[in-house]
């Protein structure tokens, strides 16, 4: 259905289309009085109601009508613009139509899905109309500015994404820069013996990977390294990294070891912070044998020649190459890229935080990383699973859940811990015999194959209780509870509390946002959810990309998720990069600021309100001026220019007045 | 009738010193005197209102109109002299935005007669009279102007052709004004006689004004030893001048005071305080609520500093009560 | 041993009761409970309890009234608090524990051999008198309502207390009872009001 | 420093030792105690039971005379103080209950805004007075013995703020400012059945026989609590214990009494006579 | 065609319980993003905000604020990304301190505290928008209506008689400016 009217003088000619959205608008809005009422409004000679205002014909219809009834102006109530004003504004464009003087109207996301009274709904949808189309009258003809994409690409984060958004990116022929905090990449993955459902043997899959970064010709790597600074925008970033000082040079260094071998400290004496401090290490360390780079590093925290300048220095000496320099400086180096790949992973809840669980207390009380190092056949135990005072567990407590589903802690389901907590059950049993109890509350297997492994598991005779434990406590009740730990719980199924002994409690903490995700996301200028994980841009349309045009993220940082999920989101980030890198160029919003030359004083306010210093006092005419280039189209300045001589295309005086005119309009 | 323009000169609600102003003309008063007819002038020269009443419409060529219509007489003038004027120039600060009269729009009628009939300081008014629109005196009726409501800018009560911004307005942009109209080469109705632009441009000062103002405190005048040559605002005094009109030459700021804003605002702000308060508060040093506003009870009168000429202009026109 | 039928049929479940333990202060996010039984496992009392916890919680969401209030759960809960500590939901079990304890008094259906009712009632009464309570006196009262034979059981503790001069017969009572019955009438005044609207 | 003192029906009662250590020692430590005037009892844990919105008024009623003094409330006893802070929160968080409780005290001719501060003398003396002050005081210090600290149910669940929930440390820190040793007791916080003992013994028995031998166990040669109601049940129930399980002959002490001591106040001022169980090992050579 | 003559019926009878409008200005990153995501979530809220999108709080000039009052507006709500958090680094600073002292002004002029908010939403934040709209609405709600532009009617109307006096002989009518 349509309305037309004939020209009205000295109002462009404006068209008006509303979506129903299927059902999601016009279940709620009344469609059809909302089209009848917009029609009455000065300007608008053309008004139309749609099914799908976004689908092919819906915007066919729009240039159409451009073309046939000489539209000036358009104005489209449907979603939110973050989805469809670039749809629209192409629409508008093949009608023949500056794709600017389009105005778009939020009748779902702000409308119809929030709000359950119909006529109130409607009432808003008018109003929001009426605004769009008083606002629509002073719109000019813009362009977009075209910016080249610089074809580098930063990945941040040596984890399994980061090394396969990496790999895929060199191996499209795009220089990549890979900065990862710690002295190896690997990430989580490293520490694991195997990973689930199929239990393959996780160095198998990893190494063969984290070799190929170190040797791919398109990759630099820089690890123990961190970025400082990032500038600039999409397809033009300039980023500083600190490398921080190995006090080894890493181009000398061949991870022969013989310097570990020959440290004044004979055996190994500091908590190795790799194995989770339950190994230990010289001063002078690799992570461990496959570390990636194979270079060796040293913690000046307990090095005798980094604290006193008094040590014999073996290590040096006994390095062949002469790798060593104890005087090696932090160096800050810059580059320019025109993506980013953020992939900085995530850290696991501190299980310390729930005290009834005793850890920390109870030396038999283990994290789940702890107990992949044990489990694992290259880690401190050489994968013998012992308690911390060599003995062998009889019987082994894992506790589901821990920091995940509770609201005193972290709200969210971690995903991966059911799946990880049932492949320690079977690396447990399988290396030490003992008897296994898995506590939880819900038991969350969906993924190709985890469902088949649980099965295994039920198979296996391991124990499923459901119930989320009270408590750990070495106090005994009866006999058999002597010398053990004894978790309280209901047996939820069964009915009643049950008291069951055990040697090793075993703590499934869930995933939590780095504790630095905070900064980074600043350094970035991308967001962060409640749950403090990066935010994507669209949980389903968008989950790779961020709120900052060139900046993608993959991986654990943005949410709870394991191998396989992750190894996919990084694959797609790179895709999206290369998206950008084969265009060559990008379009940028051309909703920037400028000062008119002759209205403005030279007052200087405007200046230091700009945060990306696009604004400066030309010193000749005395006169502010805005590089177009630098300005990112806030309107703080523009706002705050007391004599009103700054404007902003697309956010216009004008055009907000019009449109707060237009929106109370009666 | 003689062929000279036919020129008028009314006051409303006003201090005199409009009036003063075009007596400031000095000799140039008399080539404008020369040139024209002055058909009403009260403050010079003796005239009735039915002769106005009794001219044709539209028989006088321009009106000069001051003050802020504050009682309905002047309004019954303004719209007299509007019907009666081809042009009707709005004259100074009061009648182009309320003025220092409307800086009673804080409050309301009753309030301020209250206060002036009753409670004020050296009244003595013990049976509490107060002036009657309309009075019985010995049979006769008395009437009295009745007191307004509101006070209003002259636009708001007629339509006004252009508008000389100023308190009062300077002998220049009188002089270029009154020129412009004999010569007929007249700007676009609605236009302020005077450059669109800020006050700064003007300003001696303006060099000395940093970048970044970076205000931690604000002060009033007589709080400190002002220095002569630096930006005002950049010595913590509210200086108005970046959200007022140039065409004073900054004759305050020369004189070591702050501008105060009675040009009004550029053509392209529709409210000078609000805009004021946009660019120079944006520029204080504290981020935090609670340090901020140790920094605003530096301007204990916000609305007497932001509008001490506008405040029949402020969008929102008065105190709402 | 007769048999007893366990099944369930909608009926007899009370849709009412459900949303009006929902609607009470305390009751409030109930339906969030995710049965995790962490409020079973920590507290002290469940092991002597009809229905843990949990159950409790999950048989007042789905409105079986009748086994609810008529649970001895709700009388041994101590109000310990732990289990409102511990849960992930935040529920607060603890005062859906009172709020179900005062439906029960009001409709009647608590434990007849079951002496804290009566005791919470008889609290009430001593401070409408006096103000304040007196431990013994209430003590004493009970004994004599519910099980006077095991009042003789317990005279030696009676004994010490007096030995110890922790006992007294005489009730402490507050000066201004009257301003203390002004707002507890006050407040019945504004419950009438309520149930005739 | 100066406090209002809300004793509670209990420290008047079975409790008394309690008031009277708590008293000497504060006065000890130069910090003033007002008690409140006229003060009713605050409805406790059972009068909840009966009528939710009246045991919030009796609790209003302590708090609007409070609100008079403009002193912060010390509420020695947990019911007390746990009702008091409860009440504080209830009616800030539900306006419903404010506008009635507020109402009905109005009509008594009282009000209560909800500026009082409701505080436990654990947190007095740890965040007001000062572990430092204390120890400075200490003239007599409790060398050589060792004590299981309990905490019991109702003081940091779950509305106290000043110390943590699971593991509260603050009294431990006090013993050991006196020079008393702690025994590691996991049990500190776990409910003392006190409400139950008298009504269904076979419960409160239990939990009671439960706490004590554990302390016993480890070590302890007294419980020290914080907490009326627990004295009274750990203390007064041990012949019945005895009867059901075994004797256990645990002194209950206030840590107000231990605190006494180490400040070379008298034991006879300190209410020690009032235990039902003797506490002369404690008391031997003093 | 002629000047929308169809408007009048569309508004609401006053016979209607009154119900706030509210003009929002949210900024493009944080807030406006929140209520996508609470549109997307079917979170339920008051249907009295109007939402303007800016890109930055820091573009809200407290002309719009005024000016969305004096067109019928009964609230204004300013949303913008928590401190720290803005998408342009320091926006919203700035916004806070011109808003503080555009409150002390508005509080001058006699426009009720609760009548304009400034609200920090970040994009994660749907129940926010919720809740904060929720709660404005009724605060609003409970202040009732502030309808400047009738209060500027009425406050005209004292010229009406005069108006019509002066010109009643008048050949052709002189049209009266409200601003
Ligand atoms: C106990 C446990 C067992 C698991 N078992 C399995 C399993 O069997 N199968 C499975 O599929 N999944 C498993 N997972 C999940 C798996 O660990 C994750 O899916 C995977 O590690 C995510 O990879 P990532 O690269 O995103 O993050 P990470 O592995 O955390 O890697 C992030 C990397 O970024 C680096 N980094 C962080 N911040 C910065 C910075 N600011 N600058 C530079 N670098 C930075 C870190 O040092 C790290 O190297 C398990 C998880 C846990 C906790
Ligand atoms: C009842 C139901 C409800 C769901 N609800 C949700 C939800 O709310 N949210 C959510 O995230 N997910 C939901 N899902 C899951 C979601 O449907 C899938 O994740 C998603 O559709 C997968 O998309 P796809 O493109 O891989 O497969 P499909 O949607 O199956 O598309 C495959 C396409 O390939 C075509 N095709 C197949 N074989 C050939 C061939 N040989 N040659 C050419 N074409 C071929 C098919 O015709 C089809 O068009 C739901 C699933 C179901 C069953
Ligand atoms: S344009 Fe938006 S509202 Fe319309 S059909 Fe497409 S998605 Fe739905
Ligand atoms: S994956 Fe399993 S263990 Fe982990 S939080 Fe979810 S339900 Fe709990
Ligand atoms: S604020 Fe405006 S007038 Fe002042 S320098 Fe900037 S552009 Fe010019
Ligand atoms: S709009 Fe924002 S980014 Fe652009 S010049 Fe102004 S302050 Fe700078
Ligand atoms: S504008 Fe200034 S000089 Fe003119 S009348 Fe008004 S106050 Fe007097
Ligand atoms: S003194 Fe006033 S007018 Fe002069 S430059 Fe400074 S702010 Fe501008
Ligand atoms: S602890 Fe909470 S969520 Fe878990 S079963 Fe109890 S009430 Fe439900
Ligand atoms: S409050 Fe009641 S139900 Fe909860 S743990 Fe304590 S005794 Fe059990």
């Amino acid at each position: 259905m349509a309305e037309q009217k004939e020209h009205q003088n000295g109002i462009p000619r404006i068209g008006f289309y509303i979506c129903h959205c299927g059902s999601n608008i016009a279940s709620i809005i009344d469609v059809e009085d909302v089209r009848k009422y917009v029609a009455t409004l000065p300007g608008v000679v053309v008004s139309r109601d749609y099914k799908y205002m976004c689908s092919d014909p819906g915007q066919e219809l729009i240039a159409q009508d451009i073309r046939e009834h000489k539209l000036e102006r358009l104005v489209v109530s449907a979603c939110s613009p973050n989805l469809h004003e670039e749809t629209f504004r192409n629409a508008a464009a093949k009608g023949g139509l500056n794709s600017f003087y389009f105005q778009m109207v939020n009748i779902r996301e702000h409308a119809s899905w929030v709000h359950e009274d119909k006529a109130a709904a409607t009432r808003k949808a008018k109003d929001l109309a009426r605004a769009a189309v008083y606002r629509v009258r002073f719109h000019q003809a813009l362009e977009k500015r075209k910016v080249p994409v610089d074809p580098n690409v930063l990945v941040v984060g040596g984890g399994i994404a980061g090394i396969h958004a990496a790999l895929t990116l060199a191996n499209a022929g795009k220089k990549v820069t890979l900065v990862e905090r710690e002295a190896t990449i690997g990430g989580h993955m490293a520490l694991f013996d195997k990973t689930f459902p199929t239990m393959d043997c996780a160095a198998c899959i990893l190494t063969p990977k984290m070799s190929a970064v170190k040797s791919h010709p398109n990759i630099t790597l820089w690890t123990y390294s961190e970025v400082e600074k990032v500038e600039g925008y999409v397809g033009n970033y300039k980023v500083s990294v600190k490398r921080k000082p190995r006090y080894v040079n890493e181009d000398l260094c061949v991870g022969c070891m013989a310097c570990i071998d020959a440290c004044v400290f004979k055996e190994p004496k500091f908590p190795d912070k790799f194995n989770q401090g339950l190994g230990k290490r010289k001063p002078v360390y690799i992570d461990f044998p496959q570390a990636t780079p194979k270079v060796v590093l040293i913690d000046p925290a307990t090095c005798i020649q980094m604290k006193t300048g008094k040590c014999k220095k073996s290590c040096a000496d006994a390095c062949d190459r002469k790798a060593f320099d104890f005087n090696q400086q932090p160096e800050l180096k810059e580059i320019q890229v025109g993506t980013i790949v953020l992939a900085t992973g995530f850290k696991t809840y501190d299980a310390k935080r729930d005290a009834l669980y005793g850890y920390g207390r109870y030396p038999g009380v283990f994290t789940a990383l702890e107990i992949e190092r044990l489990v694992n056949a290259s880690g401190p135990t050489l994968g013998d699973v012992v308690l911390r005072d060599g003995r062998h567990p009889k019987a082994v407590g894992i506790i589901h859940c821990v920091g995940s589903r509770d609201e005193k802690t972290n709200k969210w389901c971690s995903r991966v811990c059911c799946m990880y907590s049932l492949k320690l059950a079977h690396l447990i049993k399988e290396h030490s015999g003992a008897e296994v109890y898995n506590f939880y509350i819900d038991m969350r297997t969906p993924g190709k194959g985890y469902e088949e492994f649980y099965d295994k598991l039920l198979a296996e005779g391991v124990h499923f209780i459901r119930g989320r434990v009270a408590e750990v406590t070495d106090w005994a009740m009866t006999p058999e509870e002597q010398g053990k730990l004894v978790l309280r719980v209901e047996d939820t199924l069964a009915g009643f509390v049950r008291r069951i002994p055990v040697d090793m409690v075993v703590l499934a903490t869930g995933m939590e946002a780095q504790a630095d995700a905070g900064e980074v996301r600043h350094k970035f200028n991308i967001g962060c959810g409640s749950e403090g994980f990066f935010q994507e841009r669209h949980p389903k349309l968008a989950p790779v990309n961020t709120f900052t045009d060139g900046i993608f993220i993959a991986g654990a940082c943005q949410g709870p998720r394991d191998i396989p999920d992750t190894v996919a989101q990084a694959g797609a980030a790179a895709a999206e990069a290369l998206v950008l890198i084969d265009a060559g160029h990008v379009e940028l919003e051309p909703n920037t600021a400028h000062v008119v030359e002759e209205e403005c004083c030279g007052c200087k306010s405007c200046v230091p309100l700009c945060p990306y210093s696009a604004i400066t006092l030309d010193e000749a005419k005395k006169k502010a001026v805005i590089n177009e280039v630098l300005c990112k189209g806030c309107g703080t300045c523009v706002a705050a220019c007391p004599s009103g001589s700054i404007r902003q295309n697309l956010f216009e005086d004008d055009e907000i007045f019009s449109e707060i005119e237009g929106v109370l309009a009666q | 009738m003689s062929a000279k323009p036919q020129v008028a000169f009314y006051w409303c609600a006003s201090c005199g010193g409009c009036e003063e102003a075009v007596v400031d003309l000095a000799e140039d008063i008399l080539k404008v005197v020369e040139a024209v007819d002055i058909v009403l002038w009260p403050v010079a020269m003796d005239f009735k209102k039915a002769d106005i009443e009794a001219r044709p419409d539209k028989s006088i060529t321009v009106a000069f109109i001051n003050g802020a219509v504050r009682t309905s007489e002047q309004e019954e003038w303004a719209r007299l002299l509007r019907r009666k004027s081809q042009v009707v120039v709005s004259f100074g600060a009061c009648a182009n935005m309320g003025g220092i009269p409307a800086l009673a729009n804080q409050f309301r009628r009753e309030d301020l007669l209250k206060y002036i009939y009753e409670d004020g300081p050296g009244v003595d008014n013990p049976a509490k009279t107060r002036p009657q629109a309309s009075s019985q005196d010995e049979g006769r009726t008395l009437s009295l102007p009745e007191l307004r409501n509101v006070v209003r800018s002259l636009d708001q009560v007629i339509d006004v052709e252009f508008y000389l911004p100023g308190c009062p307005p300077t002998p220049k942009l009188i002089m270029a004004a009154v020129q412009a109209l004999l010569s007929g080469q007249l700007p676009p109705k609605g236009t302020v006689l005077s450059p669109d632009h800020a006050l700064c441009e003007e300003c001696a000062r303006k060099d000395s004004k940093p970048v970044d103002l970076a205000l931690a405190a604000f002060k009033r005048p007589h709080q400190i030893q002002i220095d002569p040559e630096k930006c005002l605002l950049a010595q913590g005094l509210v200086c108005m001048g970046p959200a007022t009109r140039a065409g004073c030459e900054a004759v305050c700021p020369a004189g070591n005071m702050p501008c105060t804003g009675c040009f009004g605002p550029s053509s392209r702000v529709k409210d000078q305080g609000a805009k004021f308060i946009s660019s120079v508060f944006s520029n204080i040093v504290p981020k935090e609520a609670k340090e901020i506003d140790a920094v605003l009870d530096g301007v204990p009168d916000p609305i007497g500093t932001f509008y001490r000429y506008g405040l029949s202009k402020c969008i929102l026109r008065r105190k709402l009560n | 041993m007769p048999l007893e039928q366990k099944l369930k049929y909608e009926a007899e479940r009370d849709v009412k009761f459900a949303n009006w333990v929902t609607r009470e202060t305390g009751g409030e996010n109930l339906r969030h409970c995710i049965q995790c039984g962490v409020c079973s496992a920590t507290c002290p009392l469940s092991l002597y309890m009809d229905y843990t916890p949990r159950r409790l919680i999950n048989l007042a969401r789905e409105g079986f009234k009748k086994e609810v209030l008529s649970s001895l759960t709700i009388w041994l809960c101590a109000s310990c608090y732990a289990c409102r500590v511990e849960c992930p939901k935040k529920i607060q079990v603890t005062d859906i524990m009172y709020l179900l304890k005062r439906r029960a008094i009001q409709e009647g259906v608590y434990p007849r051999h079951f002496p804290i009712p009566v005791l919470a009632k008889e609290f009430g009464r001593m401070i409408f008198l006096f103000g304040r309570v007196n431990e013994t006196l209430l003590v004493i009262d009970l004994f004599l309502r519910t099980n006077w034979f095991r009042f003789l059981g317990m005279t030696r503790l009676g004994m010490n207390l007096m030995r110890t001069g922790r006992m007294s017969f005489i009730p402490e009572q507050i000066k201004r009872k009257r301003e203390l019955r002004k707002i507890l009438a006050a407040l019945d005044a504004e419950e009438q009001k309520e149930s005739a609207l | 420093m100066k406090y209002l003192y809300f004793p509670g029906c209990s420290l008047k009662g079975t409790g008394k030792a309690y008031e009277e250590s708590l008293l000497a020692v504060f006065g000890a430590l130069g910090v003033e105690l007002q008690e409140l005037e006229d003060w009713n009892c605050c409805g406790a844990t059972a009068y909840m039971s009966v009528d939710e919105t009246k045991s919030y008024a009796l609790a209003g009623r302590i708090l609007a005379l409070a609100e008079r003094e403009r002193l912060d409330v010390v509420a020695p006893c947990s019911a007390c103080y746990l009702v008091l802070n409860k009440t504080q929160k209830s009616l800030q968080e539900h306006p419903e209950l404010h506008r009635k409780v507020t109402g009905a005290l109005q009509a008594a001719g009282l009000d209560y805004k909800g500026t009082v501060k409701v505080r436990h003398p654990l947190d007095v003396l740890m965040n007001d007075v000062g572990l430092d002050a204390i120890k400075q005081k200490i003239t007599s210090p409790m060398a050589g013995h060792k004590f299981a600290p309990y905490y019991g149910c109702q003081i940091v669940r779950p509305y106290a703020t000043f110390d943590d929930q699971h593991n509260p440390v603050t009294m431990d820190q006090i013993l050991q400012a006196s020079g008393a040793e702690c025994v590691e007791y996991p049990h500190k916080t776990r409910c003392c059945g006190g409400s139950l003992t008298g009504t269904v013994p076979e419960v409160g028995l239990r939990l009671a026989y439960i706490l004590i031998k554990e302390a016993k166990q480890r070590g302890a040669e007294a419980i020290v609590t914080v907490c009326p109601l627990c004295q009274f049940n750990l203390d007064g129930y041990q012949d019945a214990i005895a009867k059901k399980y075994e004797r256990v002959d645990l002194p209950i002490l206030y840590f107000t009494q231990i605190l006494g001591l180490a400040l070379g106040l008298p034991a006879a001022d300190l209410g020690f006579k009032r235990g039902i169980i003797s506490a002369e090992a404690v008391l031997a050579g003093r | 065609m002629s000047e929308q003559p169809s408007m009048a019926p569309v508004v609401a009878a006053p016979a209607v319980a009154f119900e706030p409008r509210i003009v929002a200005f949210f900024c493009n990153w944080c807030t406006y993003t929140a209520a996508d995501l609470a549109g997307v979530s079917r979170l339920k809220y008051a249907p009295n905000v109007r939402v303007i999108r800016v890109m930055c709080s820091g573009r809200v000039d407290p002309q719009f604020v005024l000016e969305a009052f004096a067109k019928g507006a009964d609230g204004v709500l300013l949303g913008g990304c928590h401190p720290g958090d803005c998408h342009y680094a320091e926006g919203n600073y700035k916004t806070l301190r011109r808003m503080r002292m555009l409150i002390r002004m508005l509080k001058e002029l006699g426009i009720e505290d609760g009548r304009f908010r400034l609200e920090w939403i970040s994009g994660a934040e749907g129940d926010k928008v919720k809740a904060v709209v929720n709660e404005m609405t009724a605060q609003v709600r409970a202040l009732g209506p502030l309808d400047l532009p009738g209060k500027f009617k009425e406050w005209d109307r004292e010229m009406e008689d005069l108006e019509q006096h002066v010109n009643a002989s008048a050949p052709q009518q002189e049209e009266a400016h409200v601003r």
